[in-house]
């Protein structure tokens, strides 16, 4: 950390840019972890398992139809410059987001539209749902509020102010913005009277720095001559190596992201279900939580162990050479002989080592894999249609929310095309059931359809499922206030209650 | 004051090579006196310029004395370092250099050179340097002293504004600067125009004179050593042959190679046996038939002012089947720039040219290729007319596979036979150029150009390259092949004697323009202009010295 | 004087168009789509539309081409899909931090190479000869991006003298900025504390990109020193008593300077590229870095901008060496 | 003309046909002997290119350079059965920097393969022909020099989409301009030699001169870069698989070990250490011996 004259100053180490700031328009996790820190939202995800905390919102109710919502909002809440949120704020953000159709706006277009959000009196705002949409609340931490006079002063030609928030804020969030040099570092200041006060009281920090250092070696050395207090993004080997290190803690948390190598279901030798389970059963499961060094665990159904509804699923492929076979036997390539792709995005390490376990272990079988980084829009353009979606694609997906509806909708058809569609999996009785789930209020109802879902996408394999990630971070021991939330984005952490406790 | 200046005493040099050692010099002995100006002629390579290089301890660096001393003014000098060199070189002992284009710095002012050596003997001679300003008037009262005008201009001119005449000035100026009391010249005037070289020949005389200098000067021109030196030496093959007063060695040659290299120098004076010979048969001669002629032939250069300026410009002349046409005058004057238009080798601005009643300057491809074979061209340097990569057979037989559709077997066998026609071993065929000395090289490109046949052939200063003594050899042979091949001959050259001796009819050029011509004896006994009586002129002193024994 | 400056300005207009053609056409021979990028990873295909729409990705190729060329002309780079700023505000910010490298690493390139190249080149076959050409070669031989991590993990990690990245410590304030390099905006402002420090972090990538130039100019002021003082004007030098430390300080080595001026001029465009490589070690916020993550996402217009940017520079610095070339060259002067 | 009508008589043997050959390479073999630098150079050179040939038989885990996995040796140290230490997924660093030796090889040789294809005849073309045809020609030359490099090539990729070919192409896109530098400043100099205007004068057409003239003088400098370009491409393309845009596992390429190994520095420094080390000492070798090469062949012509 640094010292300066308002206080310490806390250094994040991260590897990630923030080109775009604007909370309607960008959500990766180094941009949101900055936008946690200078927006509120109506709601906040806080703990593991993360739930929905009040936040702007200091309670809610819902219609029993499930299509409206009426929010209650704190009264002391004010922006930076120290207009106070009012629920025309709020629906003015909700509108900005919708509108600009970037960014967030997928999460609640088709149930939602700018002309449902209604300002009730001042701290009231209520939106009327186009149907009933059981996710909507777990939505709702990603939507920041900002400030509609300082953003419709910086409007330039009617574009909402995007330039402007670029590089700027109107938010009303612990932090305000300090020095922004882009792809250099980002600064955050505290705001000393933030209106929901301070955890860790006056241990507050000054503020919070976000470095950039790509290099992982650099990011190392950074931490160990204390230039950063908190890293992300080591190699596995690297956090097991600096967990021995005095003063460094390493941070290991079970994470969301899920982990499969997705078929071409449609097209290609992988359209045989035969040849995919043997593929699945080829495959050397414990390898994938060796790259991880242990901090992994294996999926026991295409949902997250720490998402609602998730079953444990029986009979999930584990490596079972003989079962292999069997199932090649039977496929139309019996002796194997074929060379497959196996996509992964250029520079994500991990993907491409469990791309030459995949490749070591399917020689087994007398099947070549060819391994082939993909830059990531290239990638997903080539995805986007199933003539030319590879064989096989490493897919890391994160859900946003804890709602099952975010892992299952990625097996509706209605997500051909998108990247985590790529499998082109196509069972009419999943897309059915999955609309069902969508639909109903009643959590028992829903629980029981998810897990037939479950049950459903494991027989059909349309992916080999592999492994959940730890979320990790390595920071120092004098760093407090580290909270983890499993919903939260990889490498994001919430900013607010950190602080340095000296001795 | 008649003691002795320099004294080379049994002195032996070897130079180091990948082939082991060469003997460069082998046991020289000569003995300088003040005041007395030594001439060394030799050909090429006979080791003269390494000589007097090894007296300014200037030699190659990987050379090694091997036996002999070089004594100065009573100190050896043989193995002297450079602290003790400092003292000397440039100050006792100075040098002029062949070459004065390359032998200045191009980055650097003339005056600003000339003053740095002044400088620099200053500090030798341990007195302190003298201001800027008196360096500036000494270097030019030493610009006037050279005979070059205006010298507070010329001082912060840089040496690519000087003409080549100026340049070699300048050197002798900077030779001066110490007041040596050796003056070394090494061939200070064979880059330089004939009409220049009489010039500086007169100024070094005249520096003799003036400034009491003890000067040893080489020289391939016999006429010029004869012009300057009261002693003279030969050289050959890295020995003195001969030594002793200049007009007793040129009147009674001792050694066979100076009777030779005196016998090889043409006769500007003596009417040609051929002429003696033709008058006697006058009326026989048929109606001349014209083969090649060329009307209003123009060639314009763009400068690099943006300017224009014609190297050749408006140039008439016929040649007739048979005869050796001559074409004279100085460099620069446009000769190979005509001859190329000849042979359409270079595009002329305007004019036509005639082959054989034949319009030759519109023909473009196949045509202009056929043509080619019935004329061809020997170039002025033999060292660069050959490509280096090729072997000497490869390079005759050349246009034998360009034009003709001869089996490889026969190609060998008439390549043999060419070499057999210009006198070289048979085995020739497997060398590579840089393995020839001069003279072969030129028989080879001559091989070469008669290949095909051709019934023209431009020779552009076929000897300007070449020693004296290898020049007569090639002059005979040309004259033997014309004979045995009926062929026809335009000859450049820059030398009236070896024009007077074997051509017909002569044209004289200057600054692209025909100033004479008409019968070769015609121009050589009554020349009508002022520049061909200068060319002649400068002609005859060769000629002179060379003759003194007769 | 007025056409020839009128004819070199329209060269090279003609030679950026030519870049900026090239470029285009290479960037766009199999287009990823980055519009998908930024839309996110949930976008729905009418979201990533309206970023299509945004940025005109939408029309034909022929189309986009036209555009950007007539943008271009007005001097307008486009805008970067993944920063949503215009390209050319992007390059200004980058730029200087990359031309600071590359001029310190020139200057310490030249420093050195000169000198040794020189040195070298008296003691022809010598063992200092040999000790240097290896040396230098070794400089263009090893990989900027290996020998930059050596370099890090030696100077920075073990002995802890120079930091490992950036180009200031995290709290200094830049000094106000007047010429956008740090150096000089610390030596404006007096600040010498912030100079050091600048200095410190400049030191490292600055070394690492210097080297293969430092090798260049070696050999060639070597090689040009050996066939200079083989020439016959410096015999000549010789002859009339200069010394000879006079002939190789003065005479030799100015003339030895010239084709070590054209190599400089060379190695300059050559540095400017291989910045890439090294700003991604050093994590030095210049162009290199900013094209590097530009192209990995497909985000095409920075890296037209940079490949133009840097293209123009090359120009400049080779025009400057040929005017430096008229300068010590009274041949190339004309009245 | 009868007494042309022999058999062509053929001297004794072949040394004596092609003594001066002979003593001109013996002369050349001495100056290269002589200089340490070019020796250790062609010493470097002549390893690697055995590597190169018998590099998948010598290994001793030739499986690894495959993509075997063994996750039970991760990051070992060198030892005496790995002597380089073994990689993140167990594979011996031995191994597959002996094997990398081919891809390396074979990238050096395409890249400087082709640009010397492109780049050589539109250079002789140039400065033979002049006038347009070499304006344009150079137009566009210099159009190419005028672009960084390494930055085009990076923007080439990042189009095609990483892999070795692409990554070749790329490379040899932008290398051929050098070629054509230095074979039109060769060959306008080569031009104006009596040689050239003495076969146009027995009539050679254009693309005999060109061949049998213009282009051997031109050989030694070519031959020169050729064999510097050899190291640099080798390092252009190590520096692509640095930024993750060449070779795709598991081929062992160099470039692409050293930028996987910097994250596992300097813990398991042998990691990066060796590939980085061979990618050195190869480019060092046959920049050495370009250099020497240089020094016997064309010890006048200017660097690049
Ligand atoms: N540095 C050197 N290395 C090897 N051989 C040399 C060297 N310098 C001169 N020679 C050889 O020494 C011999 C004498 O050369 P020198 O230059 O003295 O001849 P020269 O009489 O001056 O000829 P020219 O009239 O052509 O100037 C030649 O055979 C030449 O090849
Ligand atoms: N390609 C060219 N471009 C411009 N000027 C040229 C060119 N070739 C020749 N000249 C000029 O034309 C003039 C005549 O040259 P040319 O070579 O015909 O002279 P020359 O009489 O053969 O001289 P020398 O006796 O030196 O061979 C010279 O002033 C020369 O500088
Ligand atoms: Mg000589
Ligand atoms: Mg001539
Ligand atoms: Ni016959």
């Amino acid at each position: 950390f640094e010292r300066t004259d308002a206080g310490n100053v806390i250094v994040f180490g991260g590897r990630q840019a923030i080109p775009v700031l604007d909370p309607h328009i960008r959500y990766d996790w180094s941009t949101r972890m900055i936008q946690q820190g200078v927006y509120d939202a109506l709601v906040k995800y806080e703990g593991d398992p993360a739930e929905v905390k009040p936040w702007l919102a200091e309670r809610w109710e819902t219609s029993d139809d499930g299509k409206t919502w009426t929010f209650h909002l704190v009264e002391n809440a004010k922006f930076h410059n120290g207009d106070p949120v009012t629920a025309e704020a709020v629906r003015y953000s909700f509108e900005r987001g919708l509108k600009l159709n970037k960014g967030v706006a997928w999460m609640l277009k088709d149930f939602l539209s700018p002309e449902g959000i209604t300002v009730v009196d001042d701290y009231t705002v209520k939106f009327e749902l186009k149907a009933p949409y059981a996710p909507f609340l777990s939505f709702l931490p990603w939507w920041f509020v900002v400030n509609p006079q300082q953003v419709k002063a910086n409007e330039v030609d009617g574009d909402y102010g995007q330039k402007w928030l670029t590089d700027h804020a109107a938010g009303s969030g612990p932090f305000k913005l300090g020095r922004w040099e882009p792809n250099v570092l980002y600064e955050v200041i505290s705001v000393e009277d933030y209106w929901k006060g301070w955890p860790q009281g006056d241990n507050r920090p000054a503020g919070v720095i976000y470095r950039m250092i790509r290099e992982p070696a650099a990011q190392k050395a950074a931490l160990q001559r204390g230039e950063a207090d908190i890293v992300e993004g080591l190699t596995s080997d690297d956090y097991v190596q600096i967990a021995r290190v005095p003063n460094i803690v390493i941070e290991d948390h079970k994470g969301m992201t899920t982990f499969g190598i997705k078929f071409n279901t449609q097209k290609g030798p992988t359209a045989d279900i035969n040849l995919r389970k043997a593929i699945a059963y080829a495959m050397d499961y414990d390898a994938m939580i060796g790259i991880y060094n242990g901090a992994a665990s294996l999926e026991t159904s295409p949902l997250p162990d720490a998402m609602k509804g998730h079953i444990e699923v029986e009979g999930i492929p584990r490596q079972d050479l003989a079962t292999a076979k069997e199932y090649l036997a039977k496929s139309a390539y019996p002796d194997g002989g074929i060379t497959l792709d196996y996509v992964h995005v250029a520079g994500l390490e991990e993907a491409r080592r469990i791309g030459l376990v995949l490749l070591d272990n399917l020689k087994a079988l007398n099947i070549d894999v060819n391994i082939k980084p993909e830059q990531w829009p290239n990638m997903v353009a080539a995805g986007a249609s199933v003539d030319t979606a590879p064989n096989m694609t490493s897919i890391f997906a994160t859900p946003i929310s804890t709602d099952p509806d975010a892992v299952a909708y990625q097996y509706h058809k209605n997500s051909w095309g998108q990247y985590y569609g790529i499998a082109y999996y196509d069972n009419p009785d999943v897309s059915r059931m999955i609309d069902e789930a969508r639909a109903a209020t009643d959590w028992e109802t829903r629980a029981e359809l998810y897990a037939k879902i479950q049950k459903q996408i494991v027989a059909d394999q349309p992916e080999v499922f592999g492994m959940l990630q730890n979320r990790r971070w390595a920071r120092q021991d004098y760093l407090q206030g580290f909270t983890f939330s499993p919903v939260r984005f990889t490498g994001e952490v919430d900013l607010y209650p950190l602080w340095i406790k000296e001795n | 004051m008649n003691s002795t200046l320099l004294d080379i005493n049994a002195y032996s040099l070897g130079i180091g090579t990948f082939d082991g050692p060469i003997h460069v010099l082998k046991d020289i002995n000569i003995t300088v006196k003040r005041g007395e100006t030594l001439g060394i002629v030799g050909e090429s390579g006979s080791g003269k310029t390494v000589l007097v290089r090894s007296v300014m301890g200037i030699g190659p660096s990987n050379s090694r004395v091997q036996a002999g001393h070089i004594t100065f003014d009573g100190q050896d000098i043989t193995r002297m370092n450079d602290k003790g060199w400092a003292k000397i070189r440039g100050i006792r002992i100075s040098m002029i250099f062949q070459d004065p284009m390359t032998y200045l710095n191009p980055l650097f002012s003339i005056g600003r050179q000339i003053s740095d050596v002044i400088a620099a003997h200053e500090r030798a001679a341990g007195q302190g340097i003298s201001s800027k300003a008196m360096r500036r008037s000494r270097t030019q009262e030493l610009l006037e002293q050279v005979g070059l005008p205006a010298p507070a201009q010329l001082f912060d001119q840089y040496p690519h504004q000087l003409s080549g005449g100026m340049r070699q000035r300048v050197l002798i100026a900077m030779a001066l600067a110490g007041k040596p009391d050796l003056l070394i010249a090494d061939e200070p005037t064979t880059a330089l125009d004939v009409t220049v070289q009489a010039q500086v020949l007169d100024l070094i005389k005249s520096l003799v004179k003036k400034l009491n200098l003890t000067v040893i000067m080489i020289s391939h021109d016999i006429g010029a050593i004869a012009t300057v030196a009261s002693k003279c030496a030969v050289m050959y093959k890295g020995e003195i042959v001969e030594q002793g007063d200049t007009a007793a060695v040129l009147s009674n040659p001792q050694h066979d190679y100076t009777r030779q290299l005196l016998a090889a120098v043409p006769d500007i004076e003596v009417t040609p046996a051929r002429l003696l010979a033709k008058q006697a048969v006058q009326d026989v001669i048929p109606a001349p038939q014209k083969l090649l002629e060329a009307v209003n032939l123009r060639k314009v250069y763009k400068t690099q002012a943006g300017g224009e300026f014609a190297a050749v410009d408006n140039i008439s002349l016929s040649v007739n089947v048979g005869e050796i046409f001559g074409v004279v005058g100085e460099s620069g004057s446009g000769k190979s720039t005509l001859a190329r238009m000849l042979l359409r080798l270079i595009e002329p601005t305007s004019g036509d040219i005639f082959f054989e009643g034949q319009d030759i300057s519109r023909l473009r491809g196949e045509p202009l290729r056929q043509i080619r074979q019935h004329m061809q061209f020997v170039f002025q340097n033999p060292h660069s007319a050959l490509n280096g990569r090729h072997t000497i057979g490869d390079a005759i037989g050349e246009p034998l596979r360009i034009q003709t559709t001869m089996s490889r077997r026969d190609i060998d066998v008439r390549t043999e036979a060419l070499l057999d026609i210009v006198q070289l071993p048979k085995s020739f065929r497997y060398r590579y150029p840089h393995e020839l000395s001069g003279g072969q090289k030129q028989r080879v490109c001559i091989a070469r150009a008669i290949a095909l046949n051709p019934r023209l052939l431009i020779l552009d200063e076929p000897t300007s390259a070449l020693d004296i003594s290898v020049q007569a050899q090639v002059l005979n042979f040309l004259q033997q092949v014309r004979k045995e091949l009926n062929l026809t001959y335009v000859f450049i050259s820059h030398d009236l004697a070896v024009i007077r001796q074997i051509c017909d009819r002569t044209i004289v050029m200057k600054r692209g323009k025909i100033v004479e011509q008409g019968d070769t004896e015609q121009i050589f006994l009554h020349p009508a202009e002022e520049y061909t009586r200068a060319l002649i002129e400068s002609g005859r002193v060769t000629s002179r010295a060379a003759r003194l024994r007769a | 004087m007025l056409s020839f400056t009128l004819r070199k300005l329209l060269t090279v207009a003609g030679t950026m168009l030519g870049i900026a053609v090239l470029t285009f056409v290479i960037t766009n021979i199999a287009p990823g789509d980055p519009a998908r990028l930024v839309a996110g990873p949930n976008a729905t295909e009418d979201m990533v539309d309206t970023i299509r729409v945004e940025y005109g990705l939408d029309r034909p190729m022929i189309e986009q081409f036209g555009i950007y060329m007539k943008d271009l002309i007005t001097g307008d780079f486009g805008t970067s899909i993944v920063t949503t700023r215009p390209v050319l505000d992007e390059l200004l910010r980058y730029a200087p931090a990359t031309i600071e490298l590359v001029v310190v690493a020139m200057i310490l390139g030249v420093a050195l190479g000169v000198p040794l190249g020189m040195l070298s080149a008296v003691y022809k076959d010598g063992p200092i000869d040999h000790v240097t050409r290896i040396l230098s070669i070794s400089g263009v031989a090893l990989p900027a991006f290996w020998f930059g991590i050596l370099m890090q993990l030696y100077f920075s990690v073990d002995l802890g003298w120079l930091p490992v990245s950036g180009r200031l410590p995290l709290v200094t304030r830049p000094p106000d900025m007047v010429t956008g390099s740090l150096l000089l905006d610390a030596l404006i402002a007096g600040n010498l504390e912030t100079f050091r420090t600048a200095l410190s972090h400049i030191i490292l990538p600055a070394v690492v990109l210097s080297f293969p130039c430092l090798a260049s100019i070696l050999r060639v002021n070597r090689s040009e020193m050996i066939e200079v003082l083989q020439s016959d004007y410096i015999t000549a030098a010789r002859a009339h008593g200069i010394s000879a430390g006079r002939i190789i300080a003065v005479y030799s080595l100015k003339n030895a300077l010239l084709p070590t001026l054209a190599m400089i001029g060379l190695r300059f465009g050559w540095m400017l590229g291989s910045t890439v490589l090294v700003e991604t070690v050093f994590d030095w916020p210049g162009i290199g870095l900013y094209a590097v993550s530009s192209a990995l996402a497909s985000d095409f217009k920075p890296v037209i901008g940079v490949t133009l940017l840097i293209g123009f520079l090359f120009i400049i610095a080779n025009t400057l060496v040929d005017l430096a070339y008229a300068w010590i060259d009274p041949r190339l002067r004309r009245a | 003309m009868s007494k042309l009508d022999q058999t062509a008589t053929i001297p004794a043997s072949f040394s004596e046909r092609h003594a001066g050959r002979i003593r001109q390479m013996r002369l050349y073999g001495h100056m290269f002997r002589g200089s340490f630098s070019s020796m250790l150079g062609l010493t470097l050179v002549g390893i690697f290119l055995i590597l190169a040939a018998v590099g998948p038989w010598i290994v001793p885990f030739p499986e690894d350079t495959l993509g075997a996995v063994h996750m039970g040796s991760r990051l070992l140290p060198p030892s005496t059965e790995h002597w380089f230490g073994t990689d993140e997924m167990g594979a011996d660093i031995f191994s597959r920097v002996i094997v990398g030796a081919r891809t390396s090889l074979w990238i050096g040789i395409v890249i400087t393969g082709l640009g010397a294809l492109i780049g050589v005849p539109l250079g002789i073309i140039a400065g033979y022909k002049g006038g347009f045809v070499r304006a344009c020609i150079m137009r566009l030359t210099e159009l190419f020099l005028a672009v960084p490099g390494l930055a085009l090539a990076l923007a080439i990729v990042a189009s095609l989409g990483p892999g070795l070919t692409n990554c070749m192409v790329a490379l040899a896109i932008v290398w051929w301009p050098g070629y054509v530098r230095l074979v039109e400043a060769k060959t306008l100099a080569v031009k104006e030699e009596l040689f050239v205007e003495s076969a146009r004068s027995i009539g050679a057409k254009t693309p005999w001169i060109l061949w049998h003239h213009i282009l051997p003088n031109c050989m030694s400098p070519i031959i020169v870069k050729m064999s510097m370009d050899m190291g640099m491409a080798i390092l252009a393309a190590a520096g692509l698989g640095f930024i993750g845009l060449g070779a795709p596992p598991p081929a062992p390429e160099w470039g692409a070990m050293v930028s996987v190994a910097r994250s596992y520095m300097p813990d398991w420094w042998w990691y990066s250490f060796f590939p980085g080390a061979a990618i050195f000492l190869t480019v060092l070798g046959f920049n050495l011996l370009g250099d020497g090469l240089r020094d016997i062949l064309d010890p006048r012509s200017r660097a690049r």
